[in-house]
């Protein structure tokens, strides 16, 4: 798969043909080089580059000051990461997998969360980690935690779905003065390859949506994996029913773009909300209020949501299959909006 | 030393050659793509696994981790269902929904664990509160690797069970790395007993690579544990022969040292033993092997005969009180779909908006 | 304040009257007299009889074994609950501020929750804890966490805003066969009282709502202490303004009684959400969106939220109160819908 | 011992007193409901808190307990400040959105708790980091209760300090008490400096309630570290002697254990120190106390004087790049309100919903 379905990502510099992996690693290679206040630590970053290799390469580079490998223990993870950054360092702290959030939730939502509410010193730092199913890795190295903080004051999110947002979300992740969860879709690492300007930074502020193909009938707005399933949605259906669905890709979570949701739905009418999360309680809740609190009068149907089923993610490929949205169910989604 | 029957020893020699040969298997039935997702070995290490789940008794129970398949073959969970269970095929242990060693089997006095690691020993906490309460002559046995001995929930874990005297014995793994990590990295101790000393708990170190000293060890720990003795550590000194994942060519491990513990492997030293002893010779551990191999032979193959889990299953069994599988909207029939838009129709509202 | 500002409360039975504490006090002490698998778990229990003297002289008559005071550990405590489920056992694990729940994270959403759906073994325990803001305790006393757990398959919640249902839903979540997240506002405790049968069971299902009070102009859907402002609200415009306000009380919230919901929208065409916890991410947008899905064509205003704002909760008096939901933002926000 | 000379013992003596004697003021701030919310004091154990403050350097880095008062005093918080804070009044620490000792004052060295316990030791393991990779000679103390450090968060901590190396020192401060739970109920150990094996971490075992012994141990303790010793453990010996917040009275405690440690109140210890030495007799003492005093009188009229906080501060501050404060939908100015519905024009929808 290569990117560009559409024509927001538009870079229009040539360059190198990335994948997404490659582009993470180089805002973090890139990061580092030139500021020195920026440091890795985590599970097997160092010795071994990562449990998907993204920092294979950086302990020799970095040295062992600057890439930290680390005990089993998320919470002192995510605690020296906020310890660091409220000196002035810039830590990034890698979950092996999302997952293992979990035992760092403390410290993500009391501790880094509320820090600068409470005492006026911020804390800019980030974690990032390989979120996402598809890749038969059962209920524990699947997940997509976005909700879990989605209600937590302080926390920024963002959520790449192309490989120039990989890098430049992570470039302003990193430079952010607040904590920002950074969550990469595993299932993209390899899957998917765009262009990159060579010797020029890719800007990519936070807070900022992106058209990922435009479209005049219906709005799916969605973000990370499902972006691309979207699109070949959005593809199908305007070969088989010569519909134009716009494509709008969050990118950041948290702030969320409400403005851009807003000025499509009102061009389009109809929105569909995706995401890769089960549905119940899923961050396409919040989508939902804010469209319909913001363009109640423009909605010519109902906003709707497709997503996983509310089950953990299931490890056989049938189940999981079952589990996750699919390209399927987002073009039945979007014809149901659009016969409404 | 232990006071097996030659039944008994040559029984564990089966346990250790079963836990071997499976895994052998698996990495086979890896390679053709039968195996979707992590596949982790625990060659070097089976007679920490056999060995102490050998000194458990029936009404035991035991938290294995990843790396505990020879426990679970031990409490008597049938091959064939591993590699069902495995192959993420249908099986009575987790239908397909979850992998590796990750199932529960009360039967058997099997927990199992969930990836995020260090859960085990606080979750048989629980498990050991109702035997207590219950005055049941019943102990728990809890696997950790070194690497998620550092975790919060482990510390947790043995500090509760430590306070509250429970019948529980934990298995320390010291297999010298976790992932890519060495447990130099891990913590600080270079002798891994002195964690004992933080939660005041008797602690005997084993040679993790000698099935019958990790029995005996193990023995005394959970008569101990049964007694009245509280929590007990037993740290097994051994070593993960095999990097820590399929995907992992353990580059970083240095040669002398995997060679160092080549010589010590647990089924040569065993086989020693046994031939020492003349409990069971070259030609009746053959005739063991072949049996397992056999064995293995037929369970693979209805493993492989087995289906995958029917796609709707994933929808069930999220709540006890649930009807059967709940169907996404974007995936009720035709007919659902056509029915879809008369939900709602635009003449509610001229009557008010009363609900029809 | 006493309840039964509504007619939906309506116990019939004579009674006493008795506080929302004293309500869960009796279904703890009754499920431990009535089954002996029950059990209470958690720091400061046994010899203090809890920090809000919930459990006060229940290890004396229970004893040791079923009133354990546990070390500061709120991982190990909810993994024990867990363990002792699966052997039959019904453990009431108690955190003694629902903010302290966050250590217990991973055990929850990753144990507790999965552990039917992955092996066929459920585990029927309760984590309760008081929850919400009011009395000035900061921002790690009075947080409102159901948002985290939202999305998370397999749990489910509870938020009851009455004596009665303090008692009704403790009893039904012990019962319960699966993990039960009870969230018990601490500014209820001692504030407000009503009558509970005596003798007879009070009997309140998981995952019914109810409604507070009947109303035709509006749908007001919220839960826990906001019932009562809800409530306070809507008397304010049935005088001042002629117009009635319906009030749901969702009282569990996972699973969520979304026919109640719709059923009362579907008459009132105008819904409000409120909840105490921060807007954005919060459980509202749950809300929203199955509103939206279900009844969009019986909608004649956007729903809207009335929440805090989205902010840690703050100590001082009047950041308190200024950043919780008022009677006074209520009323504005029913009289905006209202002339919408 | 010490080699302190007689301004800085005269000055020790100013700390202890003033810790208590601020205390004492908020417990009746506290009466007359000027302090809303939680107060806890440290009643019995300022000699820990104010000796070990005493023994850092102006550049190392604290992160105190809700029973630090006397170290966050040491490092230099001006009692005025503290008491606007505890009276939610607005005050340059938190604004009055958090309270008790829960700030962070960078220019001093001081890093807030949170109210989770646990976390401060490896909230400080960044800050160690800090000063490692700017080859900075700067230590961290991390003070920790019994009771907290059985939690998850603090086993990480010491952990991660320990096998990182870290300049850090961890004062536990075992006070007997967590809560109303005994610290026998909260670990098994009974000498809490065997907690420190599992690290691997030097420890010394201190009498929490003598001042200059706390002094001299953390000063060899952050001697050691400065040195590249690593990580260090104190574990100060000392007694609660008030219940854990105002609303506890303390019932559980038995009376002969609190009459016993009022034998060894640190101040009355102290006050008997000078006395023998010569270095503050009773009426230099009495000076101090009454310079305390009269500081702290005109302290408590300023602070009642500060307003509280606007009540829309509550908005900012969430993020560093807000603009100011947000405002909820429904606090909007009438003006708002009334133009809200103006915003969705049903005329936009005949043009075919184009944005207006
Ligand atoms: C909380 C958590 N963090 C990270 C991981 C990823 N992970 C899986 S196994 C492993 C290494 C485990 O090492 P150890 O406990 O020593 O067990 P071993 O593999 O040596 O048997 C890691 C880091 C995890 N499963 N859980
Ligand atoms: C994670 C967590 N659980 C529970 C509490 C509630 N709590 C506050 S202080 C306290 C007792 C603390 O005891 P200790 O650490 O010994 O400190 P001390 O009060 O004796 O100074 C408890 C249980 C908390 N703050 N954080
Ligand atoms: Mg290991
Ligand atoms: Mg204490």
């Amino acid at each position: 798969m290569t990117e560009g379905t559409g024509s927001g990502d538009g870079s229009s510099t040539e360059g190198e043909q990335v994948t997404y992996l490659e582009a993470i690693r180089q805002a973090l290679w890139e990061e580092m080089k030139t500021d020195d206040r920026v440091f890795i630590l985590g599970e097997d970053v160092g010795n071994y580059g990562g449990a998907f290799k993204i920092t294979e390469g950086f302990l020799e580079e970095f040295g062992d000051d600057r890439i930290i490998d680390t005990p089993i223990s998320e919470s002192a993870i995510v605690g020296a990461a906020i310890g660091a950054a409220q000196m002035g360092l810039r830590p990034v702290a890698e979950m092996q997998f999302i997952d293992f959030i979990a035992p760092a939730f403390d410290m993500l939502v009391n501790f880094a969360a509320k820090v600068r509410y409470r005492t006026g010193e911020g804390a800019g730092l980030v974690v990032r980690g390989p979120c996402g199913a598809g890749a038969r890795s059962g209920p524990f190295h699947s997940q997509n935690v976005e909700s879990y903080f989605a209600n937590v004051a302080g926390l920024k999110m963002v959520a790449p779905a192309t490989v120039r947002d990989a890098k430049g979300l992570l470039r302003s992740a990193i430079r952010d003065p607040d904590p920002v969860l950074y969550f990469e879709h595993k299932h993209l690492y390899r899957r998917i390859k765009g262009e990159l300007p060579t010797g020029e930074e890719v800007e990519v502020p936070l807070g900022e949506a992106r058209t990922h193909r435009e479209g005049s009938d219906l709005t799916v707005i969605t973000y990370g994996s499902m972006v691309h399933k979207a699109a070949e949605a959005a593809d199908r259906l305007a070969e088989e029913d010569g519909v134009e669905l716009e494509v709008l890709d969050l990118r950041t979570l948290r702030p969320l773009d409400a403005g851009a949701m807003v000025e499509s739905v009102k061009r389009t009418n109809r929105a569909l909300v995706a995401h890769e999360a089960p549905g119940f309680g899923g961050f396409a809740g919040e989508i939902t209020a804010q469209l319909n609190e913001e363009a109640f009068e423009w909605l010519d149907a109902p906003v709707r949501r497709v997503t996983a089923i509310d089950t953990p993610v299931p490890y056989s490929p049938p189940l999981e299959d079952y589990h996750l949205p699919q390209v399927e169910d987002l073009a039945t989604a979007a014809r149901w909006l659009l016969s409404y | 030393m232990s006071t097996l029957s030659a039944t008994q020893l040559r029984e564990l020699y089966r346990y250790l050659y079963l836990t071997r040969a499976l895994e052998e298997r698996f990495e086979n039935l890896f390679k053709q793509g039968q195996i979707v997702g992590g596949l982790y070995r625990s060659l070097g290490q089976e007679a920490t696994a056999v060995g102490s789940a050998y000194a458990l008794g029936e009404e035991d129970w035991v938290a294995p981790s990843i790396r505990d398949l020879g426990a679970i073959l031990v409490r008597g969970v049938e091959p064939r269902l591993m590699l069902r269970q495995y192959m993420a095929r249908d099986n009575p242990m987790t239908g397909g929904r979850d992998n590796t060693t990750h199932f529960t089997v009360p039967e058997l006095g099997i927990l199992g664990p969930i990836s995020p690691l260090g859960t085990q020993i606080s979750v048989l906490n629980g498990v050991a509160l109702a035997f207590r309460v219950r005055s049941e002559d019943r102990v728990c046995l809890a696997y950790q690797g070194d690497g998620a001995s550092r975790t919060g929930a482990h510390h947790e874990g043995m500090n509760f069970a430590a306070v509250q005297d429970l019948p529980m014995v934990a298995v320390l793994e010291h297999n010298r790395w976790a992932f890519s990590t060495p447990s130099d990295a891990e913590a600080a101790v270079e002798d891994w007993t002195d964690v004992a000393a933080a939660y005041d708990v008797p602690v005997e170190q084993v040679d993790g690579n000698h099935v019958l000293e990790v029995y005996d060890a193990t023995r005394r720990a959970v008569g101990r544990a049964r007694d009245g003795g509280g929590m007990q550590l037993v740290v097994a000194e051994t070593y993960r022969m095999l990097g820590h994942a399929q995907h992992d060519d353990q580059e970083y491990v240095p040669g002398e040292e995997l060679e160092a513990w080549r010589e010590r492997d647990p089924l040569d030293r065993y086989e020693a033993y046994l031939d020492e002893t003349g409990v069971a010779d070259g030609e009746r551990r053959r005739e063991i092997r072949d049996d397992v191999e056999a064995g293995l032979d037929e369970a693979v193959q209805e493993a492989l005969d087995t289906p995958r889990p029917e796609p709707s299953d994933a929808g069930s069994r999220v709540w006890a009180d649930e009807d059967g599988p709940r169907v996404p909207w974007t995936r009720r029939s035709p007919v659902g779909y056509d029915d879809a838009p008369a939900d709602v129709p635009p003449a509610a509202r001229e009557t008010g908006g009363e609900e029809t």
